[in-house]
C-alpha cells in the first residue's frame, strides 16, 4: 500500500472540516476521518504481515521515495517496519477515541478538530518518515496545535502551560535540530536518509556530540527526567482530547525518536551514554511515582504516572538488549493506550462531577458504573496486571534489563521493579477513593456514559486487552524491528 | 620649508574626521549636527585626493569619487534640511534632545 | 493421557461464567446469574474429579511414579531463545489435587453463596468475582511455566482485593482491600525478582526445564547459579528465597500477614474460599512446586522456610487465643495452620521416607481446607443469623442453629487434631516430620497445636454455649438448604478426609509413600490437645470471670497479643511516616520548586536581562552614533591586533 | 546599445515609471485610484518582464554588471514593492502626497537595483545614497505626527553619519589597493592591517543599513515613527537589497579576507539574534516588535552568509529573504489594516481579534509561525536551511545558539498568538473592513508562506540560477 495515503487522508480530513458549515457536519466529517484512518491503520497492520509472512525480510515495507529539495539530500523517503506499524497503530486508536471524546465540544468546534487531526497528520508523518528531515518536519508540526488546544480549549492556568509545553518542546527540537546536522556533515555524503546514514557509520567523535543532542533532543518530548516538568501542567490544563493526544501520541514521538534516530544511527553512542540514560530513567521511573502519590488531582496523578512509565521506555532503550528495546516499544505503545483511556475516563467523571480533586468524590460506582469499571480497567493496567498491556510491556523491559549480569544494570531493574508497589499504591489511593467509600453528597444524580463516550472507551479497551492477552502478535511485529536496531550493539555477557 | 607628504594629509583628514565625529555627538544642534557631517564627507574628501596624488596618480578614481561625494552631500543635506524643517514645525525646535520620544 | 481440552474447559468454565455476568449479569441476569454460576463450577468440579480419577487411577505410573505431564503449551510471549513465557497445563499430583480442592471448595462456596447473598443488589456481579477468582485460581495452579503462575498469581490477588472490597460502601472494607492488595504486591516484587534471577540462570521459564537444570549439580546453569554469589549467599539461594517471600505475602506468613485479618471484611463466603482454602496456600503450593530445587540444591533457603513456618504458626495462634471477632480467630488460625504447611515443607526432604514433611503438608492443605471452609462457612452461618462478629453479641445459639452447631463441633475437633478427624492424620504427619528433622521446630508445633485446641473451642464455646440465648428477630432458620447443605458436605469431607492413604497419591519425589501411624508418638499433641480443650471448656463454657482473671494475671502478653503485636503499627509508621513524609513529600517539592522552579528560572531570567538592558535603546540619536563608533574601532582592534 | 536596453530593463522601467508620476504631478490631473492602479500595473509588468528575455553582462566598462540571479533578486524586490503597494493601497488613496510617496519609494528602489548590480565602489556609493535619502524622506511622510518627523530625523543623520565611515571606509580600501572596481579590488588585497580597517568600516556601514547589533539602534525609533507602509518598505525592501549586496560584496570583493569577516559574521549575528530577541521579548507596540524580529531575522539571514558557499549560501539566503518578504509583509498589512482604522498598534489591543476578525488573525498567525520557522509553513525551510549552510562550518556552539534562539523568538510570537486567539477581552477590535486590494494581497501572502516551503521547486529555480 502506499504510505502517503497515511498523510493524505487526514491532510484531506482537515481541508473537508475547514469547508464545512456547521458544527454538526465537522464532528461528522472528523469522525469520519478518524474512522477512515483507524480501518487505514489496520489494513496497513494486515498487509505488513502479509508481506512477511510471504517472506519480504527487507527492513523497510512499503518505501516510497519522492524528490525534495534535492540540492540538499533531503527526499521525501517514507517506509515502516514492525515498530513504525505499532506506533501508527497506537495513533489510529488515539485519534479516533480522542475525536469521539471531545464530540461535545461548542467552542470554536471548526478550529478544534482541525487542530486534531493536523495533529495525527503530524503524528502519521513522523512515524513513517525515512528522511531526518521530513521526520523533524512532522516532529514540529505536531507542536503547533498542541499549543492551540492547550492554550484555547484549556483549563486552569492554560495560557502558562501551553506556553511551557511549546517551549520545552521546541527546546528539544531544537537539540534534535543541532544533532541531525551533525549527522548530516559527518557521514562522506551529506544525506538526511536515515537509510543511507545507517550505512555509512558515523564517526565516533560525531557520535559523542550528536547523541546526546539527539537523545536529550527527544528526550524531552517523553518526559526524560529532568526535562519532563512539561508534562503534568501541560497534561492537566489540556482539553481531554489534548491530553490524550499528547500522552497518547506526542510523547511516544519522543521514544520513537530515541529508537529510530538516535540509537539506530549512534550505537556507539548509545553504549558510551547509556549508564546515564539508566540513571535518568530510574530517577524518572521512581521519582515519578513517589511525586505522583503526592497529587491531589487526578490529572496530575495520571500525567505524573506518565513521567514513572515513560521512564521504562526509556529505560528499555538505555538498557540496550533486544528484549528490552522491544520492551521498550511495548511500553510506547501499551501506556499510550493506556492513559489516552485514562484521560478520557478523567474528562468524563471531570465532565459530569466538575471537579477532578480525588478528596472530593467519592462513592462514583454507584452512579456511573461503566466509566468506574473502565476507570478500574485502566487503573489496573496502569498498576501492571497481567491480561492488560501495561503488565506485558514492564514485563518485557524487566526481563530485557536483566540480561546485563553487571551489578549496575541489577540494581537499576530492581529499582524500576519496587516502582510497581508504589504505582499499586498511588492507583489504588486514587481509584478506590473516587470509586468507592460512600457517594459524595451531590452526585446523587450522576449520569452514566453517554454512547460516544463508551465507543471511546470500548476501542482503547479493546486495544488494551488485545495486547494483554495476545501479546505474541505485538511482539512478533516489534521484535525484528528492535534486532535490527541492536544489531551494531554488543552487550557485555 | 617642507614639502606636506602622504601622511601629513592623511593626518589632517584623520583630524578634519574626528573633528566632525566629535561635532557629531557633542552638538545638541540638528543643522550645526549637519555641519559636522560635511566635515566627516569633507575629510574622507582629503583621503581620496591624497592617495589619489601620491600614491595612484596615474588614476582618477580618486577625484572622481570626490566630486561625486561633494554632490551627494548636498542631495543629502537638501533632504536633511528639509527633515529639520519639518521637525522644527512639528517640535518648534531643532534641538535633537527634543526629539527623543521614541525609545525602548 | 488427561485430556487437555477437559482440564482447558475446568479453567475456562469459571471465566466464561465471569465474561457472561460480568457484562450482561446487570442487565439480563439480576436472579438466575447464582444458579448459572454454580451450574458452572459444578460441571468443573466434575471435570476435575473425574481427571484426578484419570491421573490417579488409571493412568498407568511408570516404574511407581507418577509422571509429570504437559498436555498443553502454548508460546504466549518470546523474550529471547529459550527464555519465553507459555501458557500451559501441568499434571502432576499436587497440580491435580489443587484442581480437586480448588473446584471442590469453590462448588461449595457457589451453593452456600446462593442463600448467603440472596437478595444483594450485587448479587451478579459477586458471581462473576467468584468466577474470576476460581479460573485464576485454577490457573495458578495447573501452570506449567514460573512466569505463568506469576501473572495467574497477580490475577487472584487482583480478584480477592475485588471481593474483599465487594461492600464498596463500607471504608473499613476499602481499606483491607486496599491492604491486602498492596501487601501482596509488595510481597510479589520480590516473587518477580526471584523469577528474574532464576530464569537468568536457568535460562527458562519453564517449570520442568527449570527444575531439571537446577537440580542437577553437573548442568552448567547449575554451576553458574551457585557460583555467582551475592553478600556470601548464591545466586540461586538468593532467587529461591525472593520467590519465598512472594509466597508467603500470599500466604500471610509473618511478617507479610498483616493483610490477611482485615481481609475478612469481605462476604464470609469468599473469605471461606479465598482467605481459608485456597488462595492462601498458594505460597505453599509455591514452595511445592519448586521443592526439588529448595530441597536439593539450596537446604537454607528451605530451612527458612521452615522456621518462618514455625514462628508464623505460633504467633497467629497466640493473637488468635485474645481476638473477639469470631472472623479475625479464624483468619489468625488460618494463618497458623498454613504455618503448619510450611514448616512441615521446611523440614521436608526430597524423596523417600525423608520426603514425609512435603507429603504432610499437601495433606495438611487438603484436609485444611476441608475444616476451615467449614469453620468459615459455619460462621457465615452465625454472622448470618445475628448480625454481627463479635463474641460478646453470641452465645447460646446450639438451640436456634443445631446443625451449624454440629458441623462447627466436628471442624472444631478435626482442626484441634482429635482422633479419628481429618485434622489429627495430618498434623500427626507433620508433627513426625518436624520430629524426625528438626526439634526446635517440633517443640513450637506441639506448643502450637495445644494453643490451636484451645481457642478453638474458645471459640466454640463462645458461641454456641457460655450466655444464655436469646432469640433474634427476623429469620428463624439457619438459611435454607443452599447454606445447610454445603456444611454437612464439608463436615463429612472434614472427618473422613484423614483416612485417605494420602502418601500414596502426593509425595515430594511423586513415589508411593507408606505413611505408617505411630500410637506412641501421637499421645503428646492429642493430650496437649484434649487439654487445650477443657481449658477453653473450663473457662468459657458457662459465663464467668475466668477469662478476664488470666488475661489479667498475664497482662503484658494479653495486651500485646490482643494488639496483635503492634505489627500493623510499625507498618503505618513505616508506610505513613517515613515514606510518605520522607520520600513521597520531598519528591513533590522538589519536582515542584526546584526542577519546574530552574525551567521558570530561566525563562523569568531571560525576561529580566531584556529589562535591564534597554537603556541602550536611549532614543538619543547621537549615543547611537557613539555606540555606532565604539565598535567599529572595537572590531577594528580585535580584529588587527587579537584575534588574527 | 541593444544590450543596455536589456540589461537595465528593470531600472528604465522604473525609470520610465518615476518619470511618469512626475508629469502626472506636474500636471496634477489624474485621481489617486487610477493612478494607484496604474502603478501597481506596471509594476507588475516589470515583475513578470523580469522572467523573459534577461541576459547576463556588464556595461560602463564593470560599473554595471548584470546576472540570473541579479535579476532574480531586483525581481523579488519589485515584487515586494507591488505588494508594498496593494497592501497599503487604502492608506495611499487617503494621503494627498501619494505620487511623490511612490516617486521616493521608486527611486529608492531604483537605488537599489543600482546597488545590487553595481560592479564598483563608486556606482555602489550612489546607488546606496539613492536607496538611502529617498527613504528618510519617506519616513517623514505622515507630516502631522510628532513621530514622523522624529523617526525621519533619526534615520537622516543616522545614515549620514554611516555614510561617512563607509565612504572613510572606501577610501582606504582605494588608498590600499588602488581600484573602485569590484574586479580588481580581491586581487589586490593581501589583509593588512589597513585593509582590515577598511574592511571594518564598509562592515560597520553594512552592518548598519542591515541593522546588525550594534549598529541596529536606530531601526526600532525608525520603524516605530514612520508610516507603516515605510516601515515595511526598510523592513523588506532595503534589508533583502543590502543584505544580497551584504553577500555579494563579502563573498567576491572580499573573499580573501575570508576567516576575518566569517569571525566577524559569526560574533555579530549571535550578538544580533540575541539582543533583538531579547528586545523583540518586552515590545507592545507591533511596529516596534516587528521591528526587533526582523533584526533578529537578520542575525539568521547572516548564519547564512557565514557560510560563505556560493552556491548553498547564496540559495539560502535569498531564499529566506524571499519567504521573510512575504511573511514580514504579511504581518505588516495586518497591522496597517488593524492600525489603519482603528489606531490601535498594542499588542495588547488585539486580545480577542479572532472573535471579530478571524481572517486577519490567520494571517497574522501565518506570518508569525513563519517567521518563527514553524512548519509547515515556509519559515522552517528557509530558517532550515540557513542553519544548514551555517553549519556547513563546522562551529556546533555557533548552530546550538542560533537554535536556541529559535525558542526566544518563538516564545514573543507566541505572546502575539495568545493575544490573538486566547485572550479574553471585553472590547475587542471591531470587525474590519480590508481595502479588496489589501485582502488580494493578504491571501497572496498567505498562499506563499504555506506554498513557497513545500514546492521545493522553487528552491531549486533559485539554485539553477546561479
Amino acid at each position: 500500500m502506499n504510505l502517503s495515503l497515511l498523510i493524505l487522508l487526514p491532510l484531506l480530513t482537515a481541508i473537508i472540516i475547514l469547508l464545512m458549515r456547521n458544527a454538526a457536519q465537522v464532528k461528522w466529517v472528523a469522525l469520519a476521518g478518524a474512522a477512515l484512518q483507524f480501518v487505514l491503520a489496520f489494513v496497513l497492520l494486515f498487509t505488513f504481515r502479509e508481506q512477511r509472512a510471504d517472506g519480504n525480510t527487507a527492513q523497510m515495507l512499503f518505501e516510497t521515495t519522492y524528490n525534495w529539495f534535492p540540492s540538499w539530500g533531503i527526499s521525501f523517503h517514507l517506509g515502516v517496519d514492525g515498530i513504525s506499524v505499532a506506533m501508527i497503530l497506537l495513533t489510529a486508536f488515539v485519534v479516533i477515541a480522542g475525536v469521539l471524546v471531545s464530540w461535545n465540544v461548542t467552542k470554536m468546534t471548526k478550529e478544534f478538530f482541525f487542530l486534531l487531526i493536523l495533529l495525527s497528520l503530524g503524528a502519521y508523518g513522523f512515524f513513517i518518515s525515512l528522511d531526518l528531515f521530513i521526520l523533524f518536519f512532522f516532529l514540529e508540526i505536531a507542536v503547533i496545535p498542541k499549543y492551540l488546544l492547550i492554550g484555547i480549549w484549556g483549563s486552569g492556568k492554560k495560557e502558562y502551560s501551553a506556553n511551557k509545553l511549546a517551549l520545552m518542546l521546541m527546546g528539544g527540537s531544537a537539540l534534535v535540530l543541532v544533532g541531525m546536522l551533525g549527522i548530516y556533515f559527518s557521514g562522506a555524503e551529506r544525506s538526511f536518509d536515515l537509510m543511507k546514514l545507517s550505512q555509512l557509520n558515523i564517526s565516533y567523535q560525531t557520535q559523542m556530540i550528536c547523541f546526546p543532542l539527539l537523545f536529550v533532543g527527544f528526550g524531552v518530548f517523553t518526559a526524560l527526567f529532568p526535562f519532563h516538568t512539561w508534562v503534568p501542567d501541560g497534561h492537566s490544563s489540556a482539553p481531554t482530547a489534548g491530553s490524550m493526544f499528547l500522552a497518547g501520541i506526542s510523547m511516544k514521538l519522543g521514544g520513537y525518536g530515541c529508537l529510530r534516530v538516535a540509537t539506530y544511527l549512534m550505537p556507539e553512542g548509545a553504549q558510551e551514554y547509556a549508564t546515564i540514560i539508566i540513571v535518568l530513567s530510574v530517577i524518572a521511573i521512581l521519582y515519578g511515582a513517589f511525586a505522583t502519590m503526592m497529587q491531589k488531582d487526578l490529572k496530575y496523578i495520571n500525567a505524573y504516572s506518565s513521567v514513572s512509565h515513560c521512564g521504562f521506555v526509556l529505560l528499555g532503550i538505555g538498557m540496550l538488549t533486544k528484549t528490552s528495546m522491544t520492551g521498550a516499544v511495548m511500553q510506547m505503545v501499551s501506556h499510550g493506550l493506556m492513559t489516552a483511556l485514562f484521560f478520557a475516563v478523567i474528562g468524563m467523571i471531570y465532565e459530569r462531577t466538575h471537579t477532578r480533586q480525588v478528596s472530593e468524590m467519592g462513592g462514583l460506582l454507584k452512579r456511573m458504573p461503566f466509566i468506574i469499571s473502565i476507570l478500574f480497567i485502566v487503573g489496573l493496567c496502569s498498576l501492571g496486571l497481567p491480561g492488560l498491556s501495561g503488565f506485558v510491556a514492564e514485563m518485557t523491559v524487566f526481563v530485557g534489563s536483566w540480561e546485563h549480569p553487571d551489578t549496575f544494570s541489577r540494581v537499576a531493574t530492581i529499582l524500576a521493579c519496587l516502582s510497581i508497589v508504589v504505582t499499586a499504591v498511588y492507583i489504588l489511593r486514587a481509584v478506590t477513593k473516587t470509586a468507592m467509600g460512600p457517594l459524595t453528597t451531590g452526585f446523587e444524580n450522576l449520569s452514566d456514559a453517554t454512547w460516544n463516550e463508551k465507543l471511546a472507551a470500548l476501542i482503547l479497551v479493546a486495544g488494551i486487552i488485545a495486547i494483554g492477552i495476545a501479546p505474541f502478535w505485538l511482539n512478533d511485529l516489534i521484535r525484528p524491528g528492535a534486532e535490527i536496531i541492536m544489531q551494531k550493539i554488543s552487550i557485555p555477557k | 620649508m617642507i614639502e606636506p607628504g602622504l601622511y601629513h594629509m592623511l593626518f589632517l583628514s584623520a583630524a578634519l574626521f574626528f573633528i566632525g565625529v566629535y561635532g557629531f555627538f557633542t552638538r545638541r544642534n540638528l543643522v550645526t549636527m549637519l555641519m559636522s557631517i560635511e566635515l566627516i564627507l569633507n575629510s574622507v574628501n582629503l583621503n581620496f585626493i591624497a592617495f589619489n596624488k601620491y600614491l595612484w596618480y596615474d588614476k582618477l578614481d580618486g577625484l572622481f569619487f570626490t566630486i561625486f561625494i561633494i554632490a551627494i552631500a548636498a542631495a543629502e543635506a537638501a533632504v536633511a534640511i528639509a527633515i529639520i524643517i519639518n521637525l522644527y514645525r512639528s517640535h518648534k525646535s531643532i534641538d535633537v534632545e527634543n526629539a527623543e520620544e521614541l525609545k525602548y | 493421557m488427561p485430556n487437555a481440552t477437559l482440564i482447558l474447559l475446568i479453567i475456562l468454565l469459571p471465566l466464561a461464567g465471569f465474561v457472561m455476568l460480568g457484562i450482561y449479569g446487570r442487565k439480563y441476569f439480576q436472579n438466575t446469574s447464582g444458579i448459572i454460576g454454580t451450574t458452572l463450577m459444578l460441571i468443573s468440579t466434575v471435570l476435575a474429579l473425574y481427571t484426578a480419577y484419570g491421573y490417579f487411577f488409571e493412568y498407568v505410573k511408570v516404574d511407581g511414579v507418577y509422571q509429570p505431564l504437559v498436555p498443553l503449551k502454548y508460546t504466549w510471549l518470546q523474550f529471547s531463545d529459550g527464555v519465553s513465557i507459555d501458557m500451559g497445563i501441568i499434571i502432576d499430583p499436587i497440580s491435580v489435587m489443587m484442581l480437586v480442592v480448588v473446584t471442590f471448595i469453590s462448588l461449595m462456596v457457589h451453593i452456600y453463596s446462593l442463600g448467603y447473598m440472596k437478595g444483594d443488589e450485587r448479587f451478579p456481579t459477586y458471581y462473576a468475582f467468584l468466577g474470576l477468582f476460581t479460573f485464576s485460581m485454577l490457573g495458578l495452579v495447573i501452570s506449567s511455566n514460573i512466569f505463568q503462575i506469576y501473572i495467574f498469581w497477580e490475577l487472584v490477588g487482583v480478584s480477592s482485593f475485588l471481593l474483599i472490597g465487594y461492600y464498596y460502601d463500607k471504608p473499613s472494607a476499602v481499606a483491607a482491600c486496599k491492604k491486602a492488595f498492596i501487601v501482596t504486591r509488595f510481597a510479589d516484587v520480590g516473587f518477580l525478582i526471584g523469577i528474574l534471577i532464576l530464569s537468568f540462570y536457568s535460562r527458562t521459564l519453564d517449570f520442568n526445564t527449570l527444575i531439571e537444570r537446577l537440580t542437577s549439580a553437573e548442568s552448567t546453569e547449575f554451576k553458574s547459579a551457585v557460583a555467582a554469589s551475592f553478600m556470601g549467599i548464591s545466586a540461586l539461594t538468593w532467587g529461591l528465597v525472593l520467590v519465598f517471600i512472594g509466597g508467603a505475602g500470599k500466604s500471610a506468613m509473618f511478617p507479610l500477614h498483616i493483610w490477611l485479618p482485615d481481609a475478612m471484611e469481605g462476604p464470609t463466603p469468599v473469605s471461606a474460599l479465598i482467605h481459608a482454602a485456597t488462595m492462601v496456600v498458594a505460597g505453599v503450593f509455591l514452595v511445592a512446586r519448586l521443592f526439588p530445587v529448595f530441597a536439593i540444591s539450596a537446604p537454607n533457603a528451605l530451612s527458612l522456610v521452615g522456621y518462618v513456618g514455625a514462628i508464623s504458626a505460633l504467633i497467629a495462634a497466640i493473637i488468635a487465643c485474645t481476638q473477639t471477632d469470631i472472623k479475625r480467630v479464624l483468619a489468625y488460625s488460618t494463618m497458623s495452620q498454613i504455618g503448619y504447611m510450611m514448616f512441615a515443607l521446611g523440614v521436608s526432604k526430597y524423596g523417600g521416607e525423608d520426603g514425609l514433611g512435603y507429603t504432610a503438608s499437601m495433606f495438611h492443605l487438603f484436609t485444611h481446607a476441608m475444616f476451615k471452609a467449614l469453620l468459615f462457612l459455619g460462621a457465615g452461618a452465625v454472622i448470618h443469623y445475628i448480625h454481627s462478629n463479635e463474641m460478646k453479641d453470641m452465645g447460646g445459639l446450639r438451640k436456634y442453629l443445631p446443625i451449624t452447631h454440629i458441623t462447627f463441633l466436628i471442624a472444631c475437633l478435626a482442626i484441634a487434631g482429635v482422633p479419628p478427624f481429618a485434622g489429627f492424620f495430618s498434623k500427626e504427619e507433620i508433627l513426625l516430620a518436624a520430629y524426625q528433622n528438626n526439634t526446635a521446630v517440633y517443640w513450637i508445633a506441639l506448643i502450637t497445636s495445644g494453643l490451636t485446641a484451645f481457642y478453638m473451642f474458645r471459640l466454640y464455646f463462645g458461641i454456641f454455649w457460655n450466655k444464655e440465648a436469646h432469640a433474634h428477630g427476623e429469620h428463624k432458620n439457619e438459611g435454607g438448604f443452599a447454606m445447610m447443605i454445603p456444611l454437612v458436605l464439608l463436615a463429612v469431607g472434614a472427618s473422613a478426609a484423614g483416612f485417605i492413604p494420602f502418601g500414596h497419591f502426593v509425595s515430594s519425589d511423586r513415589t508411593r509413600l507408606e505413611t505408617e501411624f505411630h500410637l506412641m508418638f501421637s499421645i503428646a499433641p492429642v493430650a496437649l490437645g484434649l487439654a487445650g480443650i477443657f481449658i477453653a471448656m473450663w473457662m468459657y463454657k458457662k459465663q464467668n470471670d475466668r477469662p478476664d482473671k488470666l488475661a489479667a494475671s498475664l497482662n503484658g502478653l494479653y495486651k500485646s497479643a490482643y494488639h496483635k503485636f503492634y505489627i500493623d503499627e510499625i507498618y503505618i509508621f513505616i508506610t505513613r511516616k517515613i515514606i510518605f513524609n520522607l520520600i513521597g513529600k520531598p519528591a513533590a517539592w522538589f519536582d515542584k520548586n526546584v526542577v519546574d522552579g530552574l525551567m521558570n528560572a530561566t525563562g523569568n531570567s531571560t525576561k529580566d536581562i531584556s529589562e535591564t538592558i534597554k537603556g541602550f535603546q536611549s532614543g538619543k540619536v547621537q549615543s547611537y552614533a557613539i555606540y555606532f563608533l565604539v565598535s567599529i574601532i572595537g572590531l577594528a582592534l580585535l580584529f588587527i591586533y587579537i584575534w588574527k | 546599445m541593444n544590450d543596455f536596453l536589456t540589461l537595465m530593463k528593470p531600472e528604465l522601467v522604473l525609470t520610465g515609471i518615476i518619470f511618469l508620476l512626475l508629469f502626472v504631478k506636474l500636471g496634477k490631473g489624474i485621481k489617486n485610484e487610477p493612478l494607484l492602479l496604474i502603478i501597481q500595473v506596471l509594476l507588475l509588468l516589470n515583475f513578470l518582464s523580469g522572467f523573459f528575455f534577461n541576459e547576463e553582462g556588464t556595461l560602463f566598462d564593470g560599473m554595471y554588471l548584470t546576472t540570473n540571479m541579479i535579476v532574480l533578486q531586483k525581481n523579488i524586490l519589485n515584487l515586494s514593492v507591488y505588494l508594498i503597494s496593494l497592501l497599503f493601497a487604502g492608506w495611499f488613496k487617503k494621503s494627498e502626497h501619494m505620487p511623490e510617496f511612490f516617486m521616493l519609494m521608486l527611486s529608492a528602489l531604483l537605488g537599489m537595483f543600482f546597488l545590487i548590480s553595481s560592479g564598483n565602489l563608486l556606482m555602489f556609493f550612489l546607488a546606496l545614497e539613492l536607496a538611502t535619502i529617498p527613504v528618510a524622506a519617506m519616513a517623514n511622510f505622515d507630516l502631522d505626527k510628532k513621530r514622523s518627523s522624529e523617526a525621519a530625523m533619526k534615520m537622516i543623520l543616522s545614515s549620514a553619519f554611516s555614510s561617512g565611515i563607509l565612504l572613510f571606509g572606501i577610501s582606504l580600501v582605494y588608498g590600499a589597493t588602488g581600484s573602485i572596481s569590484f574586479a580588481e579590488i580581491p586581487l589586490l588585497l593581501y589583509g593588512t592591517p589597513l585593509e582590515i580597517l577598511a574592511l571594518v568600516f564598509l562592515f560597520g556601514a553594512f552592518a548598519f543599513k542591515l541593522s546588525i547589533v550594534p549598529f541596529h539602534l536606530w531601526t526600532a525609533d525608525v520603524y516605530e515613527g514612520a508610516p507603516m507602509a515605510t516601515t515595511s518598505f526598510l523592513s523588506v525592501v532595503s534589508k533583502g537589497a543590502v543584505a544580497f549586496v551584504f553577500m555579494a560584496t563579502l563573498y567576491k570583493v572580499f573573499q580573501p579576507m575570508e576567516t576575518v569577516w566569517y569571525n566577524m559574521l559569526m560574533i555579530l549575528s549571535i550578538a544580533t539574534m540575541i539582543i533583538g530577541n531579547l528586545f523583540a521579548l518586552r515590545q507592545q507596540n507591533i511596529k516596534r516588535f516587528l521591528a526587533f524580529s526582523s533584526i533578529a531575522q537578520v542575525g539568521f539571514i547572516m548564519v547564512g552568509i557565514s557560510s560563505s558557499h556560493p552556491v548553498e549560501g547564496v540559495t539560502s539566503v535569498v531564499y529566506f529573504i524571499l519567504i521573510y518578504i512575504f511573511s514580514n509583509l504579511a504581518a505588516f498589512g495586518v497591522a496597517a489594516a488593524i492600525a489603519s482604522q482603528t489606531n490601535k498598534e498594542e499588542i495588547d489591543d488585539y486580545k480577542g481579534l479572532y472573535k471579530t476578525n478571524p481572517f486577519l488573525s490567520w494571517v497574522l498567525a501565518l506570518a508569525l509561525f513563519s517567521l518563527a520557522g514553524i512548519p509547515p509553513t515556509a519559515g522552517f525551510f528557509g530558517k532550515l536551511f540557513l542553519l544548514t549552510a551555517g553549519a556547513s562550518k563546522g562551529s556546533y556552539l555557533f548552530i546550538t545558539i542560533t537554535a536556541l534562539n529559535m525558542i526566544i523568538s518563538l516564545y514573543y510570537y507566541l505572546r502575539v498568538i495568545r493575544s490573538v486567539f486566547m485572550e479574553k477581552n471585553e472590547k475587542p477590535i471591531e470587525k474590519i473592513k480590508i481595502e479588496p486590494s489589501a485582502k488580494l494581497a493578504l491571501i497572496i501572502c498567505g498562499a506563499a508562506i504555506v506554498l513557497i516551503g513545500l514546492l521545493s521547486w522553487i528552491y531549486d529555480y533559485i539554485q539553477s540560477l546561479i
